[in-house]
């Protein structure tokens, strides 16, 4: 079970109160009816689905309701760091792999 | 449709439906709390002598308006001051001033609790005291306040919410919602052993349910408003 | 009754309250401070149960949580039966009552054993793999008998009495064991301010220094324990949980606690107390002073009564003043245990040899104290043999070569009834396990070490291969200051670590099976797990066969799969396989433990949630109301919503008819408060309104309703609802009973992730307001009688209008919109007087026959009006067209709608979908079933072409016809036509495609 | 092959079973096949064996990355049954049921299928009414069912509380009598035996860490312990890894892999005879031959690879299990483990070509592989074998998430996403 940094709430809370909701910074097509099937379909069921570095939407369900990025290693399960809807990750795959090589 | 920077500035009042949704106090109608029918009221005339490690009151009937709106506006923030002589508590935190109380829910939420029959006239000043976008919501028919007291309080949160109660990272004036047995609460410390829960309507008598059983083993006492 | 092997002096027990329990129907007594199985040796039983495949007869081998044989059932009542009880870990109660778990007709005397002697040759691992197959239709004959013989104890029959619960706990540091690691380490922490708890399995705390001789700073290690106790007890944030045993450790630092609260006291827990109780505890630090446990060897019939761990010796005589046995033959790898052979003298047995495996023997300070006692110590040999059958009778003990693998020399007898032996200790990793971290093999200490783990984890004592007293102590102290910093406190008063005796000792050999003059397939059995009856013989045969993963191996002789998950067994089965394939341990794998360490009661799982409280009721303002007028009741979701009113005598059908007859012809009324109720406000509402549903809100006039339809990014419909303009900016949406909090999320992660640009708030009302429905034809009368201050006339209050009014003294908001195609109200007062206003409805309406009815006959009434009810007429795999409701959608709206590319997919525009339409049956008085599925023609051989199902189904007393509404592949193209609906009754129901709206399909009922 | 029966057991008794054969070799790879099986589960092997027993393709390595059968074969409560809603996946899982009824026999390994009947419960009047379509649906597809109310489940289940207590009274259920469930390790075991016998190389510890393409068709895999290792045809069988795969060969699936965890009792005498499933309660048991009650939990909300998932997805289990058996409370809890399940968002598998050439994945199982594993294995390896999806295999191509033709089996898939 996660203990989860809420950055609206600052401070750690039990999994229980969030709901995780797949994988994140993945925009809505501004113009859905320029899409293609093809393009439509990666949009809303094709994801990344990574062994490591994933970044992900969380929201904070039973608390202050507000969603929240969480970058996480899914195989040890380790939360790198917590960002804001809008906000950027510090931490990636590329990030994490550059810092093993040095 | 406006953009984030231009929050354009416009009489709130006029732009929302805000209604007196209480009986003329002259009427002699009476709400019933979400509890009215365990009749605690009773219960409290029964255990009048006696005194529990939880005593147990349901703060009935309040006031309870939602405010929404960003701490960036000057006009929100103020508008709130003003009426409610209180400046919106920052991050889980919660703040009293007489029978007015202001819990901290959100970035852009807070919880105004009021003197029932006092509702709608700080809704309405509140309203009035607003420009631009927010939002006031009267929800005093869905929530109430349970106020538990005494040694063993804390035990039942403990065997209740998942969130750490300790002193030291709960101490008087933190407000939190969160995982309350299977449904949620507002959960406030009022005093050192003092605290308080707002919960939804439809799960008060869920949550009696679970606070009797939880007591199995303190001795609950329920005390009048 | 004597309690023959009990000592007249020493151990924790307390002799003055001697109490009796029962054993396999037979009274014994005991002492308070007794294990069961402490007691049972005490006593002089033997025999504790029955091997699992062999039948044969099996003894104590452990005295604690590694114990596989003593598994016993509990209780002294049906209720308070308890399956698979380890006899090391129950602490005796007066009045106990144990049963051996198999056995027939008893442990003593058991028919299976001839069986197990003759059949056992014929069951190798994984035998039932290669046989049972022919004929095919015996398998299930087969199989009944292997369920017989299979389990250990027995679940109870009739419900637990008992109560169980949870706790949350937080803490700074935990500490898992209260050994001299665990205590030295609690000890900084409690010091420094910390906020500690700290868990162990026993009775008491202290560990194995509760039997242990040596001393700590000078003084008996048992003192020491009680000083470190008494100290811990004076810090308010120090939590000390006895009898609780850390069972799961899971990640970023969440473990749970099972602690045993009253299984100490009786079987029954007493009133208004828990029974055990779960700590779910969340720390910052943790710190694993969890011990080790002791191998056995693996020599032929290890498994006779009377074979026991070097330590369980030593701890039966220590701690509960019990020998067991009159004359001992001790084999060891290591030093360490020689303790066992002088423990058992100095309480005046006779120790007939120490059979060391080594070829120097131990060091100096064993050796000179066995020589001083006179005890005889041959080296360089191992006990290859034990003798007896239901008791250690004697042991064959042999030469070793230098590796430990052949016996050399010849073959020497020796008489016993005790054979102890020790092959080392094995860390107790498994927590460290638990969170996915491997354990790595550690040669010096000849057994695993915790590997490398992302949690915030400190390991300090036996865990580590500190098999020493001292080192424990100075482990601990170190990790106790460790995990005071790492957890941002500063170490405060005295972190000196205890101190004791260190003692040079000899290298252990690492030695796992004991080789036998016959080669291991000829042997008499060695077990390796003895609660599986898994020999080395065994696996050698699953290597042979080409199971070369230590998980193979695992699987194929199920070894480690009992309820002690091969505490014992593990390493030695590990290090047989790799031997046999001639590959080191490492090399074999790693075993990785799962939780649970030991096993816990479902029951303190589920904790408090059970019964009325598993899962919350919830109800709406007049829920009382209900119940007093005898309303049966349907769950939506979480709530409890009135299914329909019966009155006396009636059939569900009866009530059903008059219910819809009532508002068909004069008036009805619904509690409508349980549906999604969100309070939107802002400047861009409207434009998100419109974002989120097919239709049009642009133009949506203050003091209007609208009906909506709420699709996915595929363009299927997940929810519906009617949204009412109650200001420029401010609307209130209403969603389906059981949809409301998903569409709450639903908006909330479209404005906050997508469209944070759009000023709107969302809030969510739905406990707030209580909602009448006062449907039917007089429905306006009603309303007029309560109805204060406003016209509600047709022409001053139209349909799809809502309005502010006073019923009945009480403001509220009445909404004229109708989900039954009648003259509809629906009043909306704050819930506080929603009771109130109900009653008034009632009162005033009585003159109307206003009649309360509940969702059933709320589903007949819309179902007439061809209606859809999102979950029931939808599955998520139709969009607004399947419906028939493309008059929803607004497809010219400048925003791309959510939805809107879903539903012009490729395969959502094809010809030929699914369809919803309406079915009326050729016999008007059959009702088909839901869950039907249409055919053309009812005599295709099966499979047959399945054209669609029927969602709603009923019975129309208005009508006086049944209807339905169902899909049917390109069903709005068929209006007319014949299909047939074949039964599992057998019978097949014709029936006709129609359109779903049954009653008035011009609307003019609801407009009048 | 050595063939197994009780006679051969008698035989080698008597040697004292020093003579057993090898269950299979341990070859060195070749440098080329026809066909490469990435995945050395049940499902792999299947494919292996179908491949060289139906389709004679028997120039065939299966390429594992730790050992065969540990996956999610290993793992999982063992339940097999067919009733599925739609056309298309019941026919897929009837096809797997009416291999599975005689599997033991074809291939001379006791898989121990035991068919004591899957009850799926009801709850609410909703449940009742998807379980009524569920079940005429099957039946019409010619696969058993029936519905039961209270009464008759309490007889087929005397120790469930088929009472009006619960919160959640059981309300009926649907009853497939041919569902069942069978050893897992067993299947895969046999599987593997059973190909290796036709020819078929089992390389175990080999893991693949690159799909080779040229102008966009894969020609072989890079492996960590081997090299190069070419092929006409890869198959990828990587439940739990389909993911890495596909990113290996370039791609995005249509799936996310969560964790799935279940539980065991300690074992206890025989008391519960059949499988019992509920949607909505959350939780499904069954007893194990061993004496083991086997429950099966939710699934995890998130992504997680780690083989483990949240405590409190284990007491929503444990405690459905309670409220339906109320009696078991007192029973304990023996251990817990997690698999790793590949979830489509239509609840269906993935069994189908990709976007590379030559390149076929069969994936998107969720929590429902193992009873389709023989089903699974014989579709997959016509695919494999023709080199495009065969009938059975149509609907299930990945490419169904671009033009919407999904088959929403949430309903009948058994666990709740």
């Amino acid at each position: 079970m996660f203990y989860i940094y809420c950055p609206h709430c600052e401070e750690h809370r039990e999994e229980e109160e969030f709901h995780a909701s797949g994988e994140a910074h993945i925009p809505r097509p501004l113009d859905p009816e320029s899409c293609t099937d093809k393009e439509w379909g990666e949009y809303m069921f094709f994801r990344t689905n990574p062994r490591g570095i994933h970044h992900e939407l969380w929201v904070h369900a039973i608390g202050c309701r507000k969603f929240f990025n969480i970058t996480r290693d899914t195989q040890t399960y380790e939360i790198k760091e917590v960002y804001k809807i809008g906000e950027k990750p510090t931490i990636t795959a590329a990030s994490v792999t550059a810092a093993k090589e040095v | 449709m406006s953009d984030q920077t231009n929050t354009a500035a416009f009489n709130y009042a006029q732009t929302i439906n805000a209604m007196d949704q209480r009986p003329v106090s002259d009427s002699g109608i009476e709400g019933h709390s979400p509890l009215h029918h365990a009749d605690l009221a009773a219960m409290a005339k029964a255990q009048q002598a006696s005194t529990g490690t939880v005593e147990l009151t349901e703060l009935k009937l309040r006031g309870h308006i939602v405010l929404r709106g960003k701490l960036e506006s000057s006009a929100f923030t103020q508008g709130v001051e003003s009426v409610l002589g209180l400046a919106l508590p920052g991050t889980l935190k919660m703040v009293v001033n007489g029978d007015i109380s202001i819990r901290w829910i959100s970035p852009d939420e807070w919880l105004v609790v009021v003197p029932g029959e006092r509702t709608f006239e700080i809704e309405q000043a509140l309203v009035n005291a607003m420009q631009g976008h927010c939002a006031i919501v009267n929800v005093s028919g869905g929530q109430t306040i349970l106020r538990l007291a005494g040694s063993d309080v804390q035990k039942v949160l403990q065997k209740s919410a998942p969130i750490d109660v300790h002193a030291s990272k709960f101490p008087v004036g933190k407000v939190v919602t969160t995982v309350f047995a299977k449904t949620q609460a507002i959960i406030s410390r009022t005093g050192d052993q003092e605290w308080e829960l707002v919960i939804r309507r439809s799960f008060s008598d869920y949550v009696w349910l679970w606070l009797q059983d939880c007591c199995a083993e303190f001795s609950l006492v329920v005390r009048e408003d | 009754m004597t309690q023959q092997n009990r000592l007249n002096s020493g151990g924790r027990i307390t002799r003055d309250s001697q109490i009796n329990f029962s054993y396999n129907g037979k009274s014994y007594p005991g002492f308070v401070g007794d294990t069961l199985a402490s007691a049972l040796l005490a006593n002089g039983v033997d025999i504790v149960g029955r091997s699992f495949k062999y039948s044969r007869p099996r003894g104590i081998v452990a005295a604690g949580a590694e114990e596989p044989n003593a598994i016993m059932q509990l209780g002294a009542t049906e209720e308070t039966q308890v399956p698979n009880v380890r006899a090391t870990q129950q602490e005796l109660f007066n009045g106990l009552v144990a049963n051996s778990t198999n056995g027939w007709p008893n442990v003593d005397f058991d028919m299976m054993e001839t069986f197990g002697k003759v059949g056992g040759k014929m069951m190798p691992p994984g035998f039932y793999y290669k046989t049972f197959m022919y004929p095919q239709s015996m398998w299930d004959t087969y199989e009944k008998y292997i369920r017989k013989a299979a389990g250990l104890g027995r679940s109870p029959l009739e419900n637990d009495p008992d109560r169980y619960d949870h706790y949350n706990q937080h803490a700074d540091i935990v500490i898992v064991g209260a050994g001299p690691a665990g205590l030295s380490a609690a000890l900084v922490a409690a010091r420094s301010g910390a906020r500690v708890i700290i868990a162990d399995e026993q009775s008491e705390f202290g560990g194995a220094l509760l039997h242990s001789t040596e001393l700590i700073d000078g003084e008996p290690a048992d003192q020491w324990v009680a000083k470190v106790v008494a100290e811990l007890a004076t810090f308010s944030d120090v939590l000390m949980l006895p009898k609780s045993t850390v069972n799961g450790y899971h990640d970023h630092n969440f473990l749970t606690i099972h602690e045993r609260c009253t299984d100490h006291i009786a079987d029954r827990a007493p009133k208004n107390t828990s029974r055990q109780r779960m700590h779910r505890v969340r720390t910052n630090w943790v710190v694993l002073a969890t011990g080790a446990h002791e191998r056995p060897l693996v020599f032929a019939n290890n498994d006779v009564p009377g074979s026991m761990l070097a330590s369980a010796v030593s701890t039966y005589i220590n701690r509960y003043a019990v020998v067991p046995g009159k004359q001992l033959v001790l084999m060891t790898t290591n030093d360490n245990a020689y303790s066992a052979a002088f423990d058992w003298k100095a309480a005046g047995r006779e120790v007939v040899a120490i059979v060391d495996t080594r070829k120097q023997g131990g060091g100096v300070a064993v050796t000179e104290k066995a020589k001083s006692l006179g005890i005889k110590v041959i080296t360089g040999s191992a006990v290859v043999e034990a003798q007896g059958s239901k008791r250690v009778t004697g042991v064959s003990v042999a030469g070793l070569n230098d590796a430990g693998d052949k016996v050399i020399g010849a073959v020497s007898q020796l008489s016993c009834d005790t054979v102890a032996s020790s092959g080392g200790w094995s860390p107790a990793i498994h927590l460290s396990c638990h969170t996915g971290s491997r354990p790595t093999w550690n040669e010096d200490v000849i057994g695993f070490l915790p590997g490398e783990t992302v949690q915030k984890q400190l390991t300090a004592g036996a865990i580590n291969g500190a098999f020493d007293l001292a080192s424990c102590l100075a482990q601990g102290t170190a990790a106790g200051i460790d995990a005071v910093q790492n957890a941002g406190l500063t170490v405060a008063g005295d972190s000196a670590a205890a101190s004791a005796e260190q003692v040079d000792v000899n290298k252990p050999m690492a030695l796992f099976h004991i080789p036998h003059p016959k080669s291991t397939s000829r042997a008499p059995k060695q077990f390796v797990d003895l609660q599986n009856d898994v020999t080395a013989a065994g696996i050698e045969l699953a290597t042979l066969e080409g199971f070369e993963s230590i998980e193979h191996v695992k699987r194929y002789t199920a070894m480690g799969f009992g309820t002690d998950q091969g505490k014992l067994g593990n390493i030695n089965g590990m290090a047989i396989a790799a031997k046999s394939m001639n590959k080191s341990i490492p090399e074999t794998g790693t075993t990785i433990f799962r939780p649970n360490y030991t096993p816990i009661t479902f029951g303190a799982i589920v904790g408090r949630n059970c019964g009325g409280l598993f899962d919350p009721e919830r109800y709406s303002s007049m829920h009382q109301w209900h119940l007093e007028n005898g309303a049966l009741f349907e769950d939506v979701g979480n709530w409890k919503r009135p299914w329909y009113f019966p009155q006396a005598g009636e059939t569900m059908q009866q009530s059903l008819e008059r219910e819809c007859l009532a508002v068909r012809e004069s008036a009805g009324v619904l509690d409508a408060s349980t549906l999604g109720k969100i309070d939107i406000q802002g400047p861009d509402a409207r434009e998100f309104l419109g974002r989120v549903y097919t239709n049009a809100w642009a133009k949506l006039g203050i003091g209007k309703c609208r009906y909506g339809l709420m699709c996915g990014e595929d363009g299927m419909v997940f929810d519906d609802g009617v949204t009412a303009c109650l200001a420029e900016n401010h609307f209130v949406m209403t969603t389906t009973t059981g949809g409301a909090a998903r569409v709450l999320e639903w908006l909330e992660i479209y404005h906050q992730t997508e469209w944070p640009e759009l000023d709107v708030y969302f809030n969510t009302v739905t406990d707030h307001w209580s909602t009448i429905t006062v449907t039917g034809p007089n429905s306006r009368k009603i309303l007029e009688q309560v109805v204060d201050d406003i016209d509600i006339s047709n022409e001053a209050f139209k349909y799809m209008d809502w309005k502010a009014a006073t019923v009945q003294g009480v403001p509220a908001r009445i909404f004229r919109i109708s989900f039954t195609g009648e003259l509809s109200f629906e009043i909306n007062v704050q819930a506080n007087y929603g009771m109130r206003i109900w009653k008034a409805v009632m009162e005033k309406g009585a003159a109307f026959n206003l009649t309360p009815y509940g969702t059933e006959t709320m589903h007949i009434l819309r179902a007439e009006k061809g209606f859809i009810i999102a979950g029931q007429d939808t599955d998520g795999s139709v969009h607004p067209y399947d419906l028939g409701m493309g008059w929803a959608v607004s497809p010219k709206k400048p925003f791309s709608f959510i939805g809107k590319r879903g539903m012009n997919r490729e395969d959502c525009v094809k010809e030929n979908r699914k369809q919803l339409v309406g079915i009326t049956t050729k016999d008007p008085k059959v009702v088909i079933p839901e869950g039907a599925q249409a055919v053309n023609d009812p005599n295709e051989p099966i499979p047959m072409t399945m054209l669609g199902h029927v969602t709603s189904s009923y019975y129309s007393a208005c009508l006086g016809h049944s209807i339905a509404m169902a899909y049917i592949r390109n069903g709005h193209n068929r209006m007319g036509e014949t299909i047939y609906y074949p039964l599992a009754d057998g019978r097949v129901v014709e029936a006709q495609i129609c359109s779903p709206i049954f009653l008035d399909p011009k609307g003019e009922r609801q407009n009048v | 092959m050595q063939k197994y029966s009780g006679f051969g057991l008698l035989k080698h008794a008597l040697s004292h079973h020093e003579n057993w054969q090898r269950v299979w070799r341990n070859p060195v790879p070749k440098k080329k096949y026809d066909v490469i099986i990435v995945g050395g589960g049940g499902h792999g092997l299947a494919t292996a064996y179908y491949l060289a027993k139906v389709h004679g393709i028997t120039n065939v390595a299966v390429l594992e990355k730790g050992y065969l059968g540990g996956g999610n074969t290993a793992r999982n409560t063992t339940i097999v049954r067919s009733n599925y809603l739609w056309d298309e996946s019941a026919k897929l899982y009837e096809h797997a049921m009416k291999l599975w009824e005689g599997l033991s026999q074809d291939l001379n390994y006791n898989v121990m299928f035991s068919q004591r009947g899957v009850l799926n419960l009801g709850h609410t009047l909703q449940d009742m009414r998807d379980i009524e379509r569920r079940v005429n649906a099957n039946r019409l597809n010619g696969i058993d069912g029936e519905v039961l109310d209270p009464q008759s489940i309490k007889e087929i289940v005397p120790m469930m509380d088929c009472s009006d207590k619960p919160r959640y009274p059981i309300m009926g259920a649907s009853w497939q009598p041919r569902g069942g469930v069978a050893r897992h390790d067993a299947v895969a075991w046999g599987y593997a035996r059973a190909a290796d016998a036709l020819g078929v190389d089992l390389i175990q510890q080999c893991e693949v860490v690159d799909i080779i393409q040229e102008d966009g068709a894969a020609t072989g895999v890079m492996t960590k312990t081997h090299g190069v290792i070419s092929a006409n045809r890869i198959g990828c069988v990587t439940a739990g890894n389909s993911g890495v795969m596909a990113a290996m060969a370039g791609f995005k699936l249509p799936l996310e892999s969560h964790p799935l965890q279940a539980l065991v009792s300690e074992p206890i005498k025989p008391i519960l005879d059949t499988v019992v499933m509920s949607n909505h309660v959350h939780g499904y048991v069954s007893q194990s031959d061993k004496g083991d009650l086997v429950i099966g939990a939710g699934i995890d909300g998130y992504l997680g690879y780690g083989q483990r998932g949240g405590y409190h997805t284990i007491e929503h289990t444990v405690q459905a299990i309670v409220e339906m058996f109320p009696v078991f409370s007192r029973v304990r809890m023996n251990r817990q483990w997690g698999g790793i399940v590949d979830t489509c968002p239509d609840a269906c598998p993935i069994i189908s070509a990709t976007p590379v050439e030559n390149l076929f994945f069969n994936c998107g199982w969720g929590t429902g592989g193992f009873k389709a594993t023989p089903g699974s294995g014989h579709v997959f390896a016509g695919t494999l074998a023709a080199g495009k999806a065969t009938e059975m295999a149509e609907p299930f191509s990945m490419f169904r998430f671009h033009d919407g033709a999904l088959i929403d089996e949430h309903g009948a898939a058994g666990v709740a996403h």
